[in-house]
């Protein structure tokens, strides 16, 4: 073997340069030396590279993420395979994660975003699972940004041209606008599949001496480097080494969705993985390693797209919509079968075998010799250092404000405005099974488990600005937050996907705000008994030494098995009384109220009682199963108000508030105190409801009732639903237009 | 004085109509008595009028209005004539 | 009643279609691949279902015209049988000459996808009379070239032959006389933007799509 | 032999992202010092070879494939150059 295998001729440099240009700090590359007693020639390099990548290691988060949660009652497969799978009842199975393509999307919108979409439904095909809804976890720049309209406008024509040409539903997310994504966009996107329980696939090889299929779209010079370039900070020059962008090609992913499942069901697959990030080097070095195996490739079988692709290229190529396989002894043929009726490129370009090595073979040489040992078992592991992060202490007052304008205001401001021109660009009604959506008025969307009276509900929150000013509080408010959601339409609450978006975790105030995130993310899950069964670790995202505000993205998936027990709150009706369950004491800290009325953005987070949760979300679940809840809204971002606007609004009927608090009025309106949830009942139920609460000792009281066409809070404020409406909608189309 | 732009995808980055239309175009090819066609390129073309009637002013100001917005450079290459 | 669903490599409402027609009229709906060079024996309805066959690159419906399976689906519809074609099967059956004019960008260039009020504008048709006395009716729409033209002359000749079958209560995407839907001068060839196959069902928000299906059943329960 | 193939909507049909492009254009002129443009028009290009070495015979091949697949003659109009 040559030791310089593909190294680019004209240059003069070391190995030892090449680790550090390719971001292995001296002391891994050190390690590598150490493992193989050699030096890594520059194909094997590229490989080690890309496996200790942060992104394709987890080095700086993985003894964190040790501290979640993963098991239990409805888990059939946790964190650690392509993504994680609950059992729904009947033989049937949810396999569903949440991925980030924030990089990717920053540099070119459309396609960061479209590709980010493809890669994580392959991530859920490539397990079984057909997909059937898509979810989005969208963080912007400030609207003033110069970049921020261009990013808005191509992140969403790139999720929507691409989901929509699959095929799959998109039928819920969250957008914020904020001025510390300016140089750092998020784009989160989560898929949810079904699948049969006893027909799940996975990724480690089984035995020797099988073959390894590539199919899928041809490799091309796409993305190189990829999983370390998301591993890396943005400077002004990050520019020169972008790699080449990939371009997502959705009708080959709906063809290989469509050849996958196929082949799968021919019964013909050992174990079968994506390329994602790191593409073949990941794939392949993942499925043998897992397997305790080792595999040989021969490049020049793999599908070429360019001409005189080096093996380094190859192997480090992220071109999207590729899958490898292992297929069972001789069914090739049923590969073939399968792969020519989509019209697939596809090849046989290697085989398992017992050496525990992965060999590349390139032109009659072997470029390429590892142990896999070493790759993945031996990948760096750091407990890097951590402080307390910084964290906002209680305010000791908080201003007023009339409570009308500051309605008007908080309705019209970025985050909470209409994203209806978003949403409005995704199929949300494809599969003919979605019950709920974007625009239905509901905490969660809603799909149908095909054929039956199940239907799953799905939900995605963080609210940033308590992780920023709290990373435990915030943690654990993510995760309650999306209990809440599923909650509030009447669905059992199963298990979640997350993505942790952060900063550069050598900073050890970065860092202590990925851990004490994860420690109340953790907490949550176990209090809440919601498992997280997958998820995705987004490092790094800094410009110029300015990190993100902390988002760990939580996204979260619930069963109903009867969807005809659904509720939303578009179902308000004309004299039905509303009841507030849970205690306002007044927690404006960090809120919505203070940030858009009075520009602070400031105060201790809202505390969040996971047993409180607990106790008031069993309650409102059960007032929705037995039907005494009509309409149904959990209370967070900006409070009581826009909450009642909300179901105001979607219901089409107005609702008159009363204070009979000791609180303010501008507290009572706009505190944003956790585990509430504003519910309507028929006016006979109200008092029965009322009892049952003091029985169950929740807190609940009657305030108000459904009438009329305008939203007020008696002898405050009363505006009529068409004025705060054409306020809540205005913003966002006028922004893009 | 007319400007044509012409717009393709930066040689390298997969052009996924120009995959299509080729997969069809010779998938036609039996039927409709055409031979084989290779290396399809799908791109976009846009044709105006422009005030300037000096040739060169009115060049740095089309290829001004590529980099500025007609033309996303990250994964575009374009060619102007003026004339 | 004997249905079928074509499937193009692209398509994604083919599952829909089956299900819709099969849940409203009970039908036996069968699938069949684009590459067939043949079609079931003895069919009632042929659906065209909606989706994104070869990705809507080059032009909507443009390559999947070509299909073997539409030579077959032409020569049926010369001999009768209905046929419907749905958002993207609407764009094919354009493509192929089975229904005049063609489906352009949407005016505001972009995807929309939302619910959509249509007035019944020929009730006396095969795929609307049980729609009875319905002023309105609201289906789902979700597409990006739903913007129906055709040249004056053209328009002149659909509309003076009571070829318009659904038309938008609110334009959503620039289509000439708010045109939703047509069919074929012999009445037995449907094209519509809209998807009775996302509202056959009160659950799906919806289920004005089910009488289209129904209709059809009618008549041939009449023959 | 290289073909290329421009298609346009016909005049007559309205062409709202070459409406588009030229209010975006006439957008941003003022601060990007341009002049204002009209009658922008966009349309698309195909590229690809043949496989025909006879200009005549190519260009026959092209038309039809036009006619077939490559343009919607109801509502566009292309143009050929073989070479
Ligand atoms: N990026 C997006 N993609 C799809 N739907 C979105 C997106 N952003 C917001 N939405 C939808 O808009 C509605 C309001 O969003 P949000 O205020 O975040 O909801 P909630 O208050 O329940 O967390 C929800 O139905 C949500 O699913
Ligand atoms: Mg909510």
């Amino acid at each position: 073997m040559s030791t310089t295998s593909s190294a680019p001729a004209q240059t003069q440099k070391s190995m030892a340069d090449y680790a550090s240009e390719f971001g292995l700090k001296p002391d891994e590359y050190q390690v590598i030396l150490d493992r193989l007693g050699r030096e890594p020639n520059y194909v094997e390099l590229g490989v080690f590279s890309v496996m200790w990548s942060e992104h394709c290691s987890y080095k700086s988060s993985r003894m964190h993420l040790r501290k979640f949660p993963v098991t239990g009652e409805r888990v059939i497969c946790g964190p650690g395979e392509n993504a994680g799978v609950i059992d729904i009842g009947d033989g049937q199975a949810c396999i569903f994660k949440m991925e980030s393509h924030n990089h990717p999307s920053y540099i070119e919108p459309y396609q960061g975003a479209a590709t980010g979409v493809g890669g994580i439904m392959r991530d859920v095909f490539t397990m079984g699972a057909r997909p059937v809804a898509l979810l989005n976890a969208l963080r912007f720049g400030e609207p003033s940004h110069p970049k921020t309209k261009r990013i808005v406008e191509g992140v969403v024509a790139g999720i929507g041209g691409y989901g929509n040409c699959v095929g799959v539903p998109t039928v819920a997310g969250e957008t914020n606008f904020h001025a510390g994504y300016n140089g750092n966009c998020l784009v989160n996107a989560m898929c949810v599949g079904l699948a049969d329980a006893d027909k799940i696939f996975y990724s480690a090889a089984p035995e020797p001496g099988l073959p390894v299929v590539y199919f899928g779209s041809k490799t091309g010079r796409d993305g190189i480097h990829g999983a370390t370039m998301s591993s890396a900070e943005f400077s002004e020059d990050s520019e020169e080494k972008r790699p080449t962008v990939q371009v997502g090609d959705p009708f080959a992913e709906k063809l290989l969705i469509e050849a996958t499942l196929e082949l799968m069901a021919s019964g013909a697959v050992a174990a079968i993985q994506d390329m994602g990030a790191a593409g073949l080097t990941s794939s392949s070095v993942e499925m043998a390693g897992k397997g305790g195996l080792g595999i040989t490739l021969d490049l020049d079988k793999v599908p070429q797209r360019e001409a005189n692709m080096s093996a380094y290229e190859m192997m480090l190529s992220e071109s999207q919509e590729r899958m490898l396989a292992i297929l069972k002894p001789g069914r090739e043929n049923d590969g073939y079968r399968i792969f020519e009726k989509w019209g697939l490129d596809a090849a046989v370009i290697g085989e398992t075998n017992t050496s525990g090595h992965i060999v590349l073979k390139h032109k009659g040489e072997v470029v390429c010799d590892l142990p896999l040992g070493p790759l993945s078992d031996d990948a760096p592991l750091y407990d890097r250092p951590w402080v307390e992060p910084d964290m906002e202490a209680p305010l000791a007052s908080v201003p007023s404000a009339p409570v009308g304008d500051a309605l008007l205001t908080i309705l019209a401001s970025p985050d909470m405005a209409s994203k209806r021109w978003l949403w409005e660009q995704y199929d949300r009604h494809v599969m003919a099974d979605t019950l709920a959506d974007s625009a239905t008025g509901s905490d969660a969307g809603m799909v149908r488990v095909h054929g039956t009276k199940k239907a799953l509900a799905v939900t995605s929150d963080c609210t940033p600005r308590y992780v920023k000013a709290n990373p435990y509080e915030g943690g654990k408010q993510a995760v309650a937050e999306a209990w809440r959601n599923l909650t509030a339409v009447g669905a059992d609450p199963i298990a979640i996907t997350d993505n942790l978006n952060f900063g550069n975790p050598e900073r050890p105030k970065i860092m202590g705000q990925i851990v004490r995130a994860i420690d109340g993310m953790a907490e949550a899950c176990r209090e809440l008994n919601f498992p997280v069964v997958s998820g995705n670790v987004s490092l790094y995202n800094e410009t110029n030494g300015v990190a993100i505000p902390p988002t760990p993205t939580v996204g979260a998936v619930g069963l109903l098995a009867d969807y005809d027990q659904r509720v939303g709150f578009h179902t308000l009706k004309a004299g039905q009384v509303l009841v507030l369950i849970g205690e306002t004491a007044g927690e404006l800290g960090s809120s919505l109220y203070l940030r858009e009325v009075h520009g602070i953005e400031a105060g201790a987070p809202p505390k969040v009682d996971l047993s409180v949760e607990k106790r008031n979300g069993d309650f409102v679940r059960d007032l929705i199963r037995s039907k005494t809840a009509k309409a149904v809204h959990d209370l967070s971002d900006g409070g009581l108000l826009p909450a009642a606007f909300d179901m105001a609004s979607a219901s089409g009927v107005g609702i008159e508030l009363k204070n009979s608090t000791a609180l303010e009025d501008h507290v009572f309106a706009f505190a944003e105190d956790q585990a509430r949830y504003l519910i309507a009942v028929d006016e006979a139920s109200a008092h029965l409801v009322l009892a049952k609460a003091a029985e169950a000792g929740v807190p609940a009281l009657t305030i108000g009732v459904a009438g009329g066409s305008d939203l007020s809070l008696t002898g405050v404020m009363s505006l009529s639903l068409d004025e705060l409406k054409t306020a809540n909608e205005r913003w966002l189309p006028e922004f893009m237009g | 004085m007319k400007a044509t732009v012409h717009i393709f995808l930066k040689a390298g980055v997969l052009d996924v109509q120009g995959k299509a239309v080729e997969g069809a175009l010779n998938g036609l090819a039996g039927t409709a008595g055409w031979s084989d066609v290779a290396n399809v390129r799908v791109g976009k073309v846009l044709e105006f009028d422009l005030k300037s009637t000096d040739k060169a002013a009115a060049e740095a100001e089309v290829k001004s209005m590529c980099e500025k917005l007609l033309a996303n450079t990250v994964i575009e290459s374009y060619r102007i004539e003026v004339a | 009643m004997k249905a079928a669903v074509l499937v193009f490599p692209g398509s994604n409402c083919d599952r829909d279609c089956k299900v819709a027609v099969e849940v409203t009229t009970g039908a036996q709906v069968s699938m069949v691949w684009h590459q067939d060079t043949s079609l079931p024996a003895g069919l009632d309805l042929i659906v065209v279902p909606g989706g994104f066959s070869y990705g809507d690159y080059l032009r909507c419906g443009a390559m999947a015209s070509l299909s073997p399976v539409m030579a077959e689906v032409v020569k049926a519809a010369q001999r009768g049988v209905s046929v419907v074609g749905i958002c993207n099967g609407f764009q094919i059956l354009c493509e192929a000459g089975l229904l005049p004019g063609a489906l352009m960008r949407n005016a505001g260039l972009k995807y929309v996808c939302k619910p959509i009020e249509l007035t019944i504008e020929n009730r006396n048709t095969r795929f609307t009379s049980a729609y009875g006395d319905k002023s309105s009716v609201w289906m789902t729409q979700g597409n990006g070239d739903g913007n129906f033209f055709a040249d004056a002359e053209t328009l002149k000749a659909i509309e003076d032959n009571h070829q318009v079958v659904f038309r938008y209560v609110e334009n959503p995407n620039g289509s000439v006389n708010n045109i939703a839907g047509i069919m074929n001068t012999e009445g037995n060839v449907l094209g519509m933007m809209p998807h009775p196959d996302r509202a056959f069902e009160p659950a799906l928000g919806s289920a004005d799509g089910a009488p289209l299906f129904h209709s059809l059943m009618r008549v041939l329960q009449a023959a």
